[in-house]
């Protein structure tokens, strides 16, 4: 019996590895501090009924934004540990299967649990303030979208303890990725961990594009948008078309794991390469799902710290619906070495060059914006302006990937490492800090140091580049990607002992960042005006952190850059003129919590093949769903009264 | 709900489903989830097709596919997405009996369905060996042609459930866009239905 | 303007022409599909061909008889989102055959 | 902003250094081969364009800060959004770019298909030679079946002769890599795939697998080395006179996923030459254990 139940422990459990033991203790420890502190303070009430149930778009945004900063955290650690292991040749910090999974774990959790709750966060905080909206389109789903992103990312981090991570790369090729060479619950994690998340982004690009086109303010056209809910909107479309195709991928790799089917199988006929194809079909938009939303926020905070409007709005939103559409037909360029006949090459390798054409008006566009400005180096400001040098790099060695035959060369060696780091780093990561620093005050009421931001910035991109820049040459020596270690005298050293200095940096940049959050959070300027910049679009027009319904009056808008316009007319106090009308608003809700939390046993049940769990729990998940269903009352009325009150606490009330 | 608009106003005509914001908005929100149903079947295609002739010596669709079944089971379909149209037809007239008639109709039709599949594939693995784990041609037969029919289950478990809500509450702007969206959601199921018909099992009878 | 209500009212309240319609044109696609199949007579690339025209007519049937896809005043954005569909889903099958082709 | 812009200039400066000083460290610029060569001429030919754009954005970029910058706010206009000329230019200049990059691209596409034109100055055409090369967890293996010799993770070829490469995979996918003398194709489990390599001059090529492929996959590293004709011919007669046999046990558990050393081979069974692709098959099938002795052909 003992015995039993130490063989069963020895299989759950990740064992025999000081790394993770230390993992173990301090996430023990801070589970233990989380829930003293709660207790202390008697916050767990707050807890539940301000946070865990609610499903204002605003909070719900600011959830999505803590997980992604924690995984960045997670993801950022595995790098460096990486980093720490192939620095110099022949080193033994770390074998062979832990380095593995420690590249699987930072690649799929910086994409999926990183930049894309970053993503999802901002245009949560965001675009239903620049829309003149109360709320999203379902508010309801917008929550089961969250908690459904967050069972996932704790079912994939979960893997790191219980049972073993996932160990064949972010994009889980097969027949490597196959039950046959890759037993274990490992990869049924990263499966079914991708597989919550991504029906909940399946959902919330729903969600956003009925909101972005249905809850538009009066008079705010098509046209007159800003243009992060724009590239907000192109975004959710491409989530809309190109997740159901990762939920398939999973879904037929889990049924060949679980249930022995035979679609990416050697065996009886499977086609490996089936799954790298649906992969990237998924993959290549998903690039884009990640890149456009920042293009969005580089347009905002380049024009408002210009002081200027935009340069070339329609040639700005008819690029994004170009790429949006190109991004769906070239994902082949994700696999040129496998053997594809030379017309197919060829169209795939045209068909992503083309990419570089509307990418390219935009950037000159951004260019041009500057042109003529006042420009004003807030923290903001430089993470838009260190983004045009350092994504047109990423950019132009996506070109130089895009020609077949010079892929052959470049594929799976650090110059793609390079690449993919250039554009995703100084695309999306550079604009998530754009858009933390500038829609900070509006999340939490106060405005981030700008000396301690300037100094997190500099120290962060000038690392990033003595980081990344060295591994294209080291590419281009021959150096491929997932390489736990490299033998001598190949002449690889000098430049990865640079590059792990950089990688240091970047996590000294990132420390310092955390310290300026806290140190604003105690001794910040407050943001009374709700407009610190001196802002264009209506999310400046209320106040920070804006108030449950966003507005009491929908404002109306006329022009492009609603707010400046209304405050050029000064027409600005409309929105929160007496005599108020009672606001409908959405009802809290703990079911979408609860729900998420079912289908996180269920899929627990699943990575170790419990049906026993796995069952109950999907039918008690199905039981929430009809609970759903048949609940009538689930919104509410906020009386005149407390729009008064509340409007006259902020000021406002004229 | 107070915010009904009554079809009374000066307003042209509008149908009760898309009455409330909220109703309108449900309704465009479930056309775009529509979209993304259509690509996550066309990874199924497109994996099904891919593998169509990876029968690694076991069935192959010549053999499998029997005409007589799947034209019934086609009819089924065909005919139960009419009688969800005169659903939403009577819903038009605001005649809640004569949805929930309509309703429970579809409803058979669409458990007769289900019951021949259902046959079907309890046939082609007892009787020919053909089962999910036989070749990767099975593999993607039986995900593809399944998740319709999972479909199509959890269509016959909503739809039960709207049919009570109506019965509770008659019709009103909420139950009238629950019963227009169910609706959409069984025509949708149709339409993959004429999609499978053509590529899975007259294409199976041909190559 | 009263007129042009009534009119519209009585098109939904008198005999559903337009399903009954809908489904004499749907089950005579499929009898017509079944038909080029089952009597061996064309060649492979034209059955193919015009069973997956028939298919697509009758998915147009079930979008626009049933479906009333361009009735709500966002028929713009539904032709939009199920457009957008059908383009990814062309892409995918399309594309994932003629890459695949070699191992067809 | 001024340190950005050195920053950038620098790092061009060190591309050139590494295009025209040590560039026999960096394989990839360092090509040996025809192969290698046309794709490594596609890669500076796209470098000078990448080059140009780099140059013009940075102009412009560094002109508006410096223009506009701090509190120089002559010229300053809030109002200004568009210019239907200047956009219309920087959408063309792109479409240039790309047509460019595209049409040597294709070219070379169709070029890569077959064998090598010949390099050498008399110009003869050199009859090819076959290598079949198989990734196996985690070691390459490499066979002659005109010489009906085998090797393990490394190969000699003769210069200036075109090798047909046959590409094949047991096990995980892996990618064969020769950066000097041509980049990679994936090896792939059921879909033998073909590439060309040349080597132009006689030497030690380091490969390696370029594609994930587990455990023992940075040690997937081999040789290839090109000897002179005659001297190709002597390693074929030495290896046909000195060295073992692969028997089928050996291959057999040269099949275990392990790594391995280099090794030598006069003769592999030829059973797998005529029921190649079945007992290939047959390897990638689940039971790897004892399927080998039961006769799998058809």
């Amino acid at each position: 019996m003992i015995a039993d139940i130490k063989a069963f422990l020895s299989d759950f459990l990740v064992l025999g590895d000081p790394l993770i033991y230390g993992a173990d203790i301090s996430i023990v420890l801070s589970m233990v501090a989380i829930v003293f502190v709660l207790s202390y303070f008697k916050k767990w009430k707050w807890l539940w009924k301000e946070w865990l149930t609610t499903i204002d778009a605003k909070k719900i945004g600011i959830m999505y934004i803590i997980a992604a900063l924690l995984m960045l955290f997670r993801g950022g650690i595995d790098a460096l540990l990486m980093r720490s292991q192939i620095t110099f040749p022949n080193e033994g910090f770390l074998d062979s299967q832990h380095y593995n999974e420690i590249f699987t774990t930072h690649g799929t959790i910086m994409i999926l649990f990183m930049a894309m709750p970053f993503i999802v966060g901002m245009m949560n905080v965001a675009v239903p303030l620049q829309i003149g909206a109360r709320d999203v389109a379902f508010p309801y789903l917008n929550a089961l979208s969250f908690w459904l992103f967050f069972v996932g990312a704790m079912l994939f981090n979960l893997s790191f303890v219980i049972g073993g991570s996932p160990d064949a790369g972010w994009t889980s090729y097969t027949p490597l990725a196959g039950a046959k060479l890759d037993p274990g619950p490992g990869e049924n994690y990263y499966l079914i961990g991708l597989q919550l998340a991504g029906i909940g982004t399946l959902a919330t690009g729903v969600n956003f594009m009925a909101t972005i086109l249905k809850m538009r303010a009066p008079g705010m056209t098509l046209f007159k948008m800003p243009m992060f809910t724009w590239s907000s909107l192109i975004t959710s479309l491409i989530i809309v078309f190109a997740f159901p195709v990762l939920t398939v991928a999973l879904a037929l790799l889990t049924i060949d794991r679980l249930f022995g089917a035979h679609f990416f199988t050697i065996a009886s006929g499977g086609s490996p390469m089936m799954w790298a194809n649906l992969f990237w079909i998924w993959g290549h938009p998903e690039v884009y799902i990640v890149i456009l939303p920042a293009f969005g926020i580089f347009s905002e905070v380049i024009s408002t710290f210009s002081h200027k409007k935009l340069f070339g709005y329609k040639a700005m939103v008819w690029s994004m619906v170009l790429i949006s559409a190109l991004s769906f037909v070239v994902w082949l360029h994700h696999f040129f070495t496998m053997g594809n006949t030379a017309a197919v090459n060829s169209v795939f390798s045209i068909s992503t060059m083309a990419i570089a054409i509307p990418t390219g008006v935009k950037i000159f566009n951004w260019l041009f914006t500057l042109n003529k400005g006042r420009i004003e180096f807030s923290t903001a400001m430089l993470w838009a302006l260190a983004f045009i040098p350092n994504f047109l790099i990423g950019g132009l060695t996506g070109v130089m990937l895009a020609i077949a035959p010079a892929d052959y060369q470049y594929h799976n060696s650090y110059f793609l490492v390079a690449h993919f780091h250039s554009v995703l780093i100084g695309g999306t990561v550079f604009g998530m800090f754009a858009a933390l620093h500038y829609w900070w005050p509006k999340m939490f009421g106060h405005v981030l140091n700008e000396k301690l931001g300037k100094i997190s910035f500099w120290i962060f991109m000038v690392s990033f580049n003595i980081c990344f820049l060295p591994m294209y040459f080291v590419g281009l020596m021959g150096m491929t990607r997932r390489m736990y270690t490299y033998p001598e005298g190949l002449g690889w050293m000098p430049l990865n002992v640079v590059i792990t200095i950089g990688a240091f940096g970047m996590g000294i940049g990132f420390i310092v960042m955390v310290y300026n959050i806290y140190w604003s959070a105690r001794y910040g300027k407050r943001d009374k005006t709700g407009d610190p910049w001196g802002g264009r679009t209506l999310e400046w027009a209320t106040t920070s952190p804006a108030v449950e319904y966003n507005f009491a009056h929908i404002p109306k808008v006329e022009t492009a850059d609603a707010f400046l316009h209304m405050k050029e007319k000064g027409t600005t106090g409309q929105i929160s003129k007496a005599p108020f009308k009672p606001i409908h608003m959405p009802n809290n809700s703990g079911k979408p919590f609860i729900q998420a939390w079912l289908m996180f046993f269920a899929g627990f049940g699943l990575v170790f093949e419990w049906y026993w769990l796995a069952i109950p729990a999907a039918a008690a998940t199905m039981l929430v769903m009809a609970f759903r269903s048949f609940e009538y009352h689930d919104h509410h009325y906020i009386p005149v009264e407390e729009i008064e009150r509340t409007e006259s606490a902020t000021g406002r009330l004229n | 709900m107070s915010s009904v608009a009554s079809n009374q106003s000066n307003k042209p005509y509008e149908p009760l489903e898309y009455s409330t914001e909220d109703g309108r908005l449900r309704i465009l929100g479930f056309w775009i989830f529509l979209g993304a149903e259509i690509v996550l079947f066309s990874c199924l295609f497109a994996t099904y097709l891919v593998v169509h002739s990876h029968t690694a010596g076991g069935p192959t669709s010549k053999e499998l596919y029997d005409v007589k079944e799947f034209m019934i089971e086609t009819f089924l379909l065909l005919i139960s997405s009419f009688t969800c149209g005169l659903g939403t037809h009577e819903l038009r007239r605001h005649n809640a009996k004569g949805i929930i008639i309509w309703l429970i109709i579809t409803l058979l039709l669409g458990l007769g369905f289900i019951y021949m599949e259902v046959n079907e594939f309890v046939k082609y693995a007892t009787e020919e060996g053909a089962t999910v784990g036989r070749s990767a041609f099975l593999s993607g037969f039986f995900v593809l042609v399944g998740t319709h029919g999972a479909h199509v289950s959890l269509g016959i478990l909503w739809m039960t459930s709207i049919i009570i809500q109506l019965a509770k509450r008659g019709v009103t702007a909420v139950t009238a866009r629950k019963v227009f969206i169910v609706g959409l959601y069984w025509h949708f199921l149709d339409v993959v239905w004429i999609f499978i018909f053509t590529a899975v099992y007259l294409t199976g009878m041909v190559l | 303007m009263m007129n042009e209500n009534v009119e519209q009212h009585n098109a939904h309240g008198g005999f559903p022409w337009k399903h009954v319609i809908g489904l004499i044109l749907s089950l005579a696609l499929t009898l017509i599909a079944l038909w080029i199949v089952v009597s061996y007579s064309f060649s492979t690339t034209f059955t193919l061909a015009s069973i997956i025209i028939l298919a697509i007519f009758q998915a147009l049937i079930q979008l626009l008889f049933f479906m009333h896809l361009n009735e709500s005043k966002s028929r713009v954005w539904q032709i939009i989102a199920i457009g957008f569909g059908f383009f990814t889903a062309a892409t995918v099958v399309v594309g994932s055959l003629w890459i695949m082709a070699y191992s067809l | 902003m001024k340190r950005l812009t050195l920053k950038s200039l620098g790092v061009l400066a060190l591309f050139l250094v590494f295009l025209t000083g040590c560039t026999n460290k960096v394989a990839v610029l360092n090509p040996q081969g025809p192969v290698a060569k046309q794709q490594y001429d596609l890669i500076i030919w796209s470098f000078i364009l990448m080059a140009i754009v780099v140059a013009g954005v940075l102009i412009i970029f560094i002109y508006v800060l410096v223009r506009y910058g701090r509190k120089n706010s002559k010229g300053y206009d809030p109002e200004d959004e568009g210019n239907a000329k200047l956009e219309a230019l920087w959408t063309i200049i792109p479409i240039i770019i790309v047509i460019l990059l595209a049409v040597p691209t294709v070219k070379t596409l169709y070029g890569l298909e077959g064998p090598p034109k010949p390099a050498n100055a008399t110009g003869k055409k050199v009859e090819p030679i076959t290598i079949e090369v198989t990734s196996v967890d985690w070691k390459w293996l490499f066979r002659y079946p005109k010489q009906g010799i085998e090797t393990v993770n490394y190969a000699v070829i003769p210069e200036d002769t075109p090798v047909k490469i046959k590409l094949k995979a047991i096990g995980a996918m892996n990618s064969f890599w020769v950066p000097e003398l041509a980049g990679q194709q994936y090896t792939m489990p059921n879909m033998p795939m073909n590439m060309w390599i040349q080597a132009d001059h006689p030497g030690d090529y380091l490969g390696r697998s370029a594609n994930f492929s587990g455990k023992g996959f940075a040690h997937m590293s081999f040789h290839i080395l090109a000897k002179k004709d005659a001297n190709f011919d002597a390693w074929v007669k030495d290896v046909k006179a000195n060295k073992p046999a692969l028997t089928m046990e050996k291959y057999k558990k040269l099949l275990e996923p392990d790594i391995a050393g280099e090794m030598t081979f006069s003769s592999y069974p030829k059973v797998l030459d005529k029921k190649d692709a079945a007992m290939e098959q047959h390897m990638n099938n689940d039971d790897m254990e004892g399927g080998m002795n039961h006769d799998s052909g058809h």
